[in-house]
């Protein structure tokens, strides 16, 4: 039960922030009112309630974990509630990142109609209360309630516009793999419990495994926590769905939503199962490495905006893959030390990635607000409409590139680390294996550098390429940049970026408490006594990086060759047209389109890809170039699984032809043979 | 007395409607009758958690925990569907699909029906429980081919037709019993009651039981609707007026399967668990993942939800036949979720089809548009059948598959891909009924829907949370079914 | 009557009663199956009694009336009537041929017998044969049922299965309780009735009483 | 490890790079001259090419974006920070430990991200080419030189590239095959990254061709100049990058000045090789199409794979 005496430890906090995200759900529902409540209430107290979770969770890393049971659920089940660092880390995760984008919602969703707004809060708040429920489950059921909570709720606000037939068919491929995940993780459960004890996570972590049916439960859990998290084969949803959702919508499944699949992956994994084998960690880096390669390869042929930020979501859970593959191979082979820094890079990419991909998001809701666009090809010269978001953008997608001194750097950073390692591994061949997983990652931060190079330089910079750009926005007729609440909740997010990638070396404290609480075993000493400033994985004579100095210094550089130039040299400065390369009818049709720009990516990968090209004829007026990207997945994987359903169902179909002889005659048989079965 | 009320009240409905079931304040009067209903069973209810199992009329009637709750069940659903009905069948003959005496057939067929299932439930003696289900058979039959169309009226023979074979055979099966039970018992009206027959049920000759049972399995597994028995089932569901598909699919069948696991505990006094659970267990499994693959092919709604109340039949065959306190509890709660869903879901069905003329799945679009609540109410109670949590059916199938995962782990992986099937299956179809641009128009009469979130909401709650007397319930009849 | 004489005639009734059953598998005529049909009644009727005189179980008799009522003189003169409004005379093919049904029948029979032989053993006195034979004429009912492509016959075959169900309620066990035959006859009269409403629906809608128009309703 | 007299060498050493780095093209050009036999240029050409630069008005488009004009600054400001952390004459550099090998490629792609986009600001057909073309190299190129970066990371375990100096420096001269592979691999990233050919042609405004020049075709004046001195920096930088891990001996050591003029010396001498090496491969190769890019680039990157490969396999 729920004691007084105890609220204020993080565990009934957290709780306590939940259930109000609950309430606000059901204050939406408040026929009275709710015009107002929708409009101005709903999402600045579901923010306020977000940062609220976020300070508990970060309470509870530092603290010893804490446990309570519900009187709901099964009679001799009841719910079970805990709260680790582990827990407490993904908390916080959810709730600073669901702060910036509940704000930045309460700005995009004022244009909304009353009814659609009231649906909107409702499921958006009951979103989030069952991704805080799946972090606090301890035991089975609960997760699976939270989880297919989660799953159900999202799919609700996916199909928010349902009228349009691509938007109800992603969000049933959405619902349809989530629920075929679900099914493995509750078998994967099943597997666990191994038929004694009840179903709490304390009993599954008590079970002892053969080493076989820990081997099947790793699978089942893999597979069914990775059909979440996007990860190949099982992606093929992610690229329909995040895009089809309303943008802050989009931000919380590709920032947060998928971070309970790697919740789930790592609980599962390290903690329920225990005694990781690094065959294991081999599986999860090969199909790591194929998703964040495949995602990124993808994402370079889109034109549309978010289905690009969707695949480049892919792409990073494979990155987090590779992080958990290696510590996984580290674990195995006895090198918790090492492991650990895998899992430390794993998840710090987990928080990073909630963060800028979050932004980016919201940087993409605002240029379809502003402009109703979503085509690259028909974006350009934003930045001198939209200079703050423009701003922000710019942030998040230097981030999101691993560019030194930006968050997603440091996560990448000390996956190489990890990588570099491997001199320790006994086992020859996977000593030269991991980095070769390396390398990928390597391919796969320069491609994606690639890819916002192409968003940001067609989307922001150069001119409008479609004459289409409306001076005021179709949606909220409002003209040029976004509203205040939406600049605030990016700001918020960008600040995050900025910090993660400034002050990485506290961040690693956090995140080795929960390694050493979750595996026993943390970062060495000597990495730990180093001072705030230096990050330092192992010791500083092996690795080390200061980002605050390297932003410093190449600031300062920076203004001094400024001044520099500026005292010495005038200021003169004359404005004309572009040099048009003495060819003067310079149209903005002339630039690079998003998909010219994937062209060489296109040549260089050309077999990843199943391409239908059409090329215009010489003489053709009014010339175009269309092109067809399709992913190979649904031809050797989804439709033949389709197909065997439909062959099934059709012969099974046979048994009944409407003659009642024949139904009679089942029943004569039925009848005869369970006689002779009895005799 | 109060099993007298709870019989009485129905049959004397079913005379009175006979009489005035056509007039312009019968669907009222049926209301009541059923409230009244309801209202006696649950002061029986009230009594047998006070005051323990009771018999009535010379042992010929009796309540124990098992069929307490399924009378209260039977008569909440009746209710409520009556209250269902009294809207559908005013818009029915707005749209002059039935005519004054078709309604009072159906009203005073409504009661006599109800009647016989409470019979069926509370009736100690095993003849009379056979009557009782032959006169659900009777009673329900002419309301199938209440409208007359070609259609209707194949659907109706056939269920008539397989029903009263199947039922033929689980007379034989009680003569068998009987001739068993005369030989310990001795003749005469005592042998064939249920609590006479548990206290000797371990006398019994085996080789007669073994066969009494299979006939019994196969004539009340017609009524269940067990693969490859079920045949008349989706026909009589699709074609009846929808609160008579309702009250089948979320009652009739409930009844024929407690007859069904009541003649097991018998058998299995006699010959040990793993004959009638294992037969039962093998109809299970076949029944669902048979009927998984059937849902696929759907076209007309109603046939689709005929299906997977075949599909859910199966679960708690299996679920009985695993047996166990901890299935049985599932197969108890199971019941329980599944009429209480699937009732609420031929409603908005119902209404669904009224608003756009039509069952067939490809001419229902955008429902949600028109009108949210039969839209909202037909996407939940959908999602809820088909096992989303929190919703009680993820509940009892959630212990359901824990249990046979240890317990009969070569079921699992059978069961799992019957659920996906299931799942892509109807969902893929509904998600376009609910969602798109709308074909629906408004209704003559404002929809019946207050039925549809009532049962839903104890969904609802039975998912996140189980009332203790409720819990103990379970257990007690879960313990008598062993 | 002593017991060895009583439990001939019980025997001889129960052969003619398969033998009936036999009869009424291969008979195509609709008119002779319902005077068939009166006579197993007839047959069983007369079995009813013997065994009720012979072990005084005074119920016995109430349930001999009860068939002759229904099953010799209600239920054939209303299907007569039926026949004659609907002017249905013939049943003219079955699915399978005759000689193939009596084949089945036969093994049928040979099943049944070979089933009911270890019951047989631990039945009453003079009744040993009778649960085998009982189980028999409800198997060829039922096979009746499946091969018979109009409606009538369908419903006579469904009769005839109740017959040997009585039988055996009757003969191998002294007859249910009472209240039970009681139940069990009025849903046969009540069924009858509705089957006779069914013919003029069936009839209305298809204007013709063949099963084979009634096969739309399946998947395809 | 910070301590004054090492911070004053830092900003020596960094300075230092900044202004000798012209000096290193002008060289170059000079090699090549000679070898096409052609009147050579003054060595010191560059520095007179900055100079007017700087001195000329700047012409700016009228659609430029704040982001375009700052640029420049930020490109110079990256490539002088990559001086600061390669130990060129000393290893003895106290803000090395700030960013290690990671984190110079890192400050490289931070470059070749910006100038791609100010590239794109004006919205030219030209610059969305020179991006793309920028960044197809740029993708390539970076695998490889942090594969070959690797291969000596390894060897020397850390990703300081002071220390791995001082281990390389103090180990007795033995040919690593790992170390041949990855130098092998340095040198054709090198040749990428700088816009050289095979790959590239400084030299060309070819818009068929060109692929550095038509990101910067819309700069001019002090842009200009500043971006020409970064790329000059950026090869300089690249130069003793690769001097500093395939032949770093007598690179001096942390906090003996007494080395220095001789590091001085070696240093020179290196450079004058390297120079001439570097103009007598680029004249002897042809210009590769562009679409051999791709493929003599991943030929660098599987060089580089091989070398760490080696590395594990012959423990060398």
């Amino acid at each position: 039960m729920i004691s007084l005496e105890v609220s204020a430890s993080p565990l009934t906090g957290s709780l306590l922030a939940a259930v109000s995200w609950l309430a606000i759900s059901g204050l939406a529902l408040i026929p009275a009112a709710n015009a107002f409540i929708a409009r101005r209430l709903a999402f600045p107290l579901g923010a306020l309630v977000g940062l609220a979770l976020a300070a508990f969770g970060l309470q509870a890393i530092w603290l010893s974990p804490d446990q309570m049971t519900l009187p709901l659920g099964l009679p001799d089940l009841p719910f079970h509630l805990r709260v680790d660092p582990l827990a407490g880390f993904f908390l916080m995760l959810l709730g600073s990142v669901s702060a910036g984008i509940s704000v930045y919602a309460a700005g995009y969703f004022r244009s909304e109609t009353v009814q659609r707004l009231t649906l909107i809060a409702l499921q958006y708040h009951v979103f989030l209360a069952s991704m805080a429920f799946v972090i606090l489950a301890d035991d089975a059921y609960l997760f699976m309630v939270a989880w297919e909570t989660m799953a159900l709720s999202s799919y609700f606000l996916v199909t928010t516009d349902h009228k349009l037939p691509a938007i109800r068919s992603a969000g049933f491929l959405y619902l349809l793999i989530a629920h075929l995940g679900a099914i493995a993780i509750l078998l994967c459960f099943g597997v666990m419990h191994g038929g004694h004890g009840d179903y709490t996570f304390d009993a599954l972590r008590a079970a002892h495994l053969q080493p076989f049916w820990a081997t099947v439960a790793f699978l089942l859990a893999f597979f069914g926590f990775g059909a979440k998290a996007g990860m190949i084969p099982l992606h093929a949803w992610l690229p329909e769905a995040h895009p089809a959702a309303p943008s802050p919508v989009s931000a919380l499944m590709s920032g947060i939503m998928l971070k309970t699949a790697i919740y789930g992956m790592v609980r599962v994994i390290y903690d329920l199962i225990g005694g990781v084998r690094w065959e294991w960690g081999i599986l999860v880096l090969i199909i790591g490495a194929g998703t964040m390669l495949f995602g990124v390869l993808y994402a370079l042929m889109q034109h549309d905006l978010k289905r690009l930020l969707a695949y480049h979501s892919v792409e990073n859970i494979g990155i987090i893959l590779l992080g958990l593959g290696m510590s996984m191979v580290f674990i195995g082979f006895g090198h918790p030390v090492a492991g650990a820094l895998g899992l430390i890079a794993a998840l710090y990419h987990a928080l990073n990635h909630a963060v800028f991909k979050g932004l980016l998001f919201l940087g993409a809701g605002s240029i379809l607000h502003a402009t109703g666009l979503r085509n690259l090809n028909d974006m350009g010269g934003l930045i001198r409409t939209m200079p703050k978001v423009a701003f922000y953008f710019l942030i998040g997608a230097l981030a999101i590139s691993a560019l030194p001194p930006l968050n997603g750097f440091v996560s990448e950073w000390l996956t190489f680390q990890t990588a570099l390692q491997v001199p320790i591994l006994q086992n020859s061949v996977v000593r030269s294996l991991v980095p070769l997983f390396a390398a990928t990652l390597a391919l796969a931060g320069a491609l994606t550098a690639m890819c916002f190079v192409k968003v940001y330089g067609i989307a922001f910079l150069g001119q409008p390429r479609e004459a289409k750009h409306p001076a005021h926005s179709p949606v909220t007729g409002r003209g040029g940049d976004a509203g205040e609440m939406e600049r605030f909740g990016m700001a918020w997010l960008a600040a995050s970026c900025l910090v993660l990638g400034l002050f990485p070396s506290s961040f690693l404290l956090m995140l080795n408490r929960i390694c050493a609480h979750l595996t026993g075993h943390g970062l060495s000493d000597q990495a730990l006594e180093s001072s705030w400033l230096w990050l330092v994985p192992t010791s500083s004579v092996q690795a080390s990086y200061a980002p605050i100095i390297f932003l410093l210094v190449i600031v300062a550089v920076t203004l001094l060759t400024f001044l520099l130039v500026r005292r010495f040299y005038h200021g003169r400065v004359r404005f004309s047209n572009p040099w048009d390369c003495g060819f003067p009818e310079q149209t903005s049709r002339m630039q690079d389109t998003a998909d010219a720009f994937g062209q060489p990516i296109r040549h260089v990968f050309g077999p990843v890809y199943l391409m239908q090209r059409h090329m215009p004829d010489p003489d053709d007026p009014a010339p175009r170039f269309s092109l067809k990207i399709e992913d190979r997945h649904w031809y050797w994987l989804y439709l033949p699984v389709a197909r065997l359903a439909e062959y099934v169902s059709s012969k099974i179909a046979l048994l009944q032809q409407g003659k009642i002889s024949i139904y009679l005659l089942y029943s004569f048989f039925t009848l005869i043979a369970l006689l002779v079965f009895v005799r | 007395m109060e099993i007298t009320l709870v019989l009485g009240i129905p049959l004397l409905g079913g005379l009175l409607l006979a009489l005035v079931g056509h007039r312009r304040w019968a669907p009222e009067l049926n209301s009541a009758m059923s409230l009244l209903t309801f209202g006696a069973a649950a002061l029986l209810t009230g009594r047998v958690i006070a005051g323990g199992p009771m018999m009535a009329m010379g042992e010929q009637f009796f309540v124990d925990s098992f069929n307490v709750f399924l009378v209260a069940l039977t008569a909440f659903v009746a209710f409520t569907t009556s209250l269902f009905s009294r809207r559908y069948m005013r818009i029915e003959e707005h749209h002059e699909r039935v005519n004054s005496h078709r309604l009072r057939l159906y009203h005073s067929m409504y009661q006599l029906f109800s009647f016989t299932m409470v019979l069926c439930l509370l009736a100690n003696n095993v003849g009379i429980l056979w009557v009782a289900l032959e006169g659900a058979t009777l009673s329900t039959v002419l309301l199938v081919s209440l409208y007359r169309t070609p259609a209707s009226l194949e659907a109706a023979w056939k269920y008539f037709i397989l029903c009263s074979v199947g039922i033929a055979q689980a007379l034989f099966g009680t003569i068998l019993l009987y001739f068993a039970a005369e030989k310990v018992l001795g003749p005469g009206g005592t042998s064939l009651l249920w609590t006479h027959l548990y206290e000797v049920r371990h006398q019994l000759e085996p080789t007669v039981l073994s066969l009494a049972f299979v006939f019994l399995l196969v004539g009340f597994g017609t009524k269940v609707g067990l693969v490859p028995l079920h045949n008349w089932l989706p026909d009589a569901h699709a074609e009846g007026p929808t609160p008579v598909s309702a009250v089948l699919s979320g009652l009739l069948l409930n009844v024929a399967l407690y007859a069904v696991v009541r003649s097991k505990v018998l058998v299995d006094g006699a010959l040990g668990r793993n004959f009638s659970g294992g037969l039962l267990m093998g109809f299970g499994l076949l029944s669902v993942v048979v009927a998984a693959f059937f849902l696929s092919r759907q076209k007309d709604i109603k046939r689709m939800f005929a299906y997977s109340s075949i599909e859910h039949m199966g679960i708690m065959t299996f679920a009985f036949g695993m047996g166990g306190p901890v299935a049985a509890f599932a197969g108890l709660l199971h019941m329980t979720v599944h009429s209480l869903t699937k009732s609420a879901i031929f409603f908005t069905v119902g209404h669904a089809s009224q608003s756009t003329g039509t069952q067939i799945m490809d001419q229902i679009r955008g429902l949600i548009v028109q009108s949210p609540t039969i839209g909202w109410g037909l996407a939940v109670g959908s999602l809820a059948i088909l096992g989303m949590p929190p919703f009680g059916v993820f509940t009892s199938e959630f212990m359901m598959l824990t249990t046979a995962m240890h317990e009969h782990s070569w079921a699992t992986p059978f069961l799992l891909i019957a659920l996906g099937v299931a799942f892509a299956a109807i969902f893929g179809k509904v998600q376009p009924m609910v969602f798109g641009e709308t074909t629906a128009h408004r209704l003559p009469h404002p929809p019946a829907l207050i039925p549809v979130f009532v049962h839903l909401a104890i969904v609802l709650m039975l998912g996140l949370y189980i009332p203790p007397y409720l819990v103990a319930w379970y257990r007690q009849a879960a313990a008598l079914i062993g | 009557m002593n017991p060895s004489l009583a439990s001939q005639a019980v025997n001889l009734l129960a052969a003619l009663l398969l033998l009936i059953a036999f009869a009424m598998l291969s008979q195509r005529r609709i008119l002779t199956l319902i005077r068939l049909f009166a006579w197993q009644g007839a047959a069983l009727a007369i079995s009813t009694l013997i065994v009720a005189y012979s072990t005084g179980q005074t119920h016995l008799y109430f349930s001999a009336a009860l068939t002759v009522l229904l099953k010799v003189a209600m239920i054939p003169w209303v299907l007569h009537r039926l026949i004659d409004r609907l002017n249905v005379r013939w049943d003219v093919e079955t699915l399978i041929n005759i000689p193939t049904t009596m084949l089945i029948g036969i093994g049928l029979v040979i099943f049944a017998f070979a089933l009911a032989a270890p019951i047989s053993q631990m039945a009453n006195a003079f009744t040993k044969s009778t649960l085998g034979i009982a189980l028999a004429s409800v198997l060829l009912s039922f096979l009746m049922m499946i091969v018979r492509r109009k409606a009538v016959p369908q419903v006579i075959g469904f009769l005839a299965m109740e017959n040997g169900l009585f039988f055996a309620a009757t003969s191998a066990t002294y007859g249910m309780p009472l209240v039970v035959e009681l139940g069990v006859a009025l849903d046969v009269l009540v069924g009858t009735f509705i089957f006779g409403i069914f013919f003029f629906h069936i009839r209305e809608q298809f204007d013709s009483l063949d099963i084979r128009h009634m096969e739309k309703l399946k998947e395809d | 490890m910070t301590h004054l007299p090492g911070i004053a060498f830092q900003i020596l050493q960094s300075l230092f790079v900044v202004l000798a780095a012209p000096l290193l093209v002008g060289w170059l050009n000079q090699c090549r001259a000679w070898l096409q036999n052609r009147s050579a240029p003054s060595i010191l050409l560059p520095y007179y090419t900055l100079a007017k630069l700087f001195h000329k008005d700047a012409v700016i488009a009228h659609n430029a974006s704040p982001l375009f004009r700052t640029t420049p600054y930020i490109l110079f400001g990256c490539m002088w920070l990559a001086a600061g952390i390669v130990p060129v004459l000393a290893t003895d550099l106290p803000f090395a430990p700030a960013a290690d090998i990671i984190a110079l490629v890192g400050v490289f792609a931070l470059a070749r991200v910006f100038s791609a986009l100010a590239a794109m600001d004006i919205g030219t057909s030209f610059g969305g080419l020179g991006a793309r073309r920028e960044m197809l190299i740029g993708f390539l190129a970076e695998p490889a030189m942090l594969m070959t970066l690797f291969t000596a990371a390894f060897i020397s375990g850390s990703t300081q590239l002071t220390t791995i100096v001082e281990t390389l420096a103090h180990r007795e001269f033995v040919i690593y095959p790992s170390l041949a592979f990855a130098a092998a691999a340095f040198l054709m990233v090198l040749l990428a990254e700088n816009a050289r050919i095979p790959i590239d042609n400084p030299a060309t405004h070819l818009e068929l061709t060109m692929i550095h020049e038509a990101t910067i075709l819309e700069y001019s004046a002090r842009h200009l100049a500043l971006i020409e001195w970064a790329t000059a920096i950026k090869l300089f930088a690249y130069m003793t990058i690769g001097i500093a891990l395939f032949l770093p001996w007598g690179i001096a050591e942390a906090g003996d000045w007494k080395a220095l003029p001789l590091a001085f010396a070696v240093l020179a001498v290196k450079l004058f090789f390297a120079g001439a090496g570097l103009a007598l491969i680029e004249t002897v190769l042809a210009k590769l199409r562009l679409f051999l890019a791709p493929e003599f680039l991943s030929t660098a990157f599987l060089l580089a794979v091989l070398g760490m490969l080696t590395h594990f396999l012959v423990r060398a």
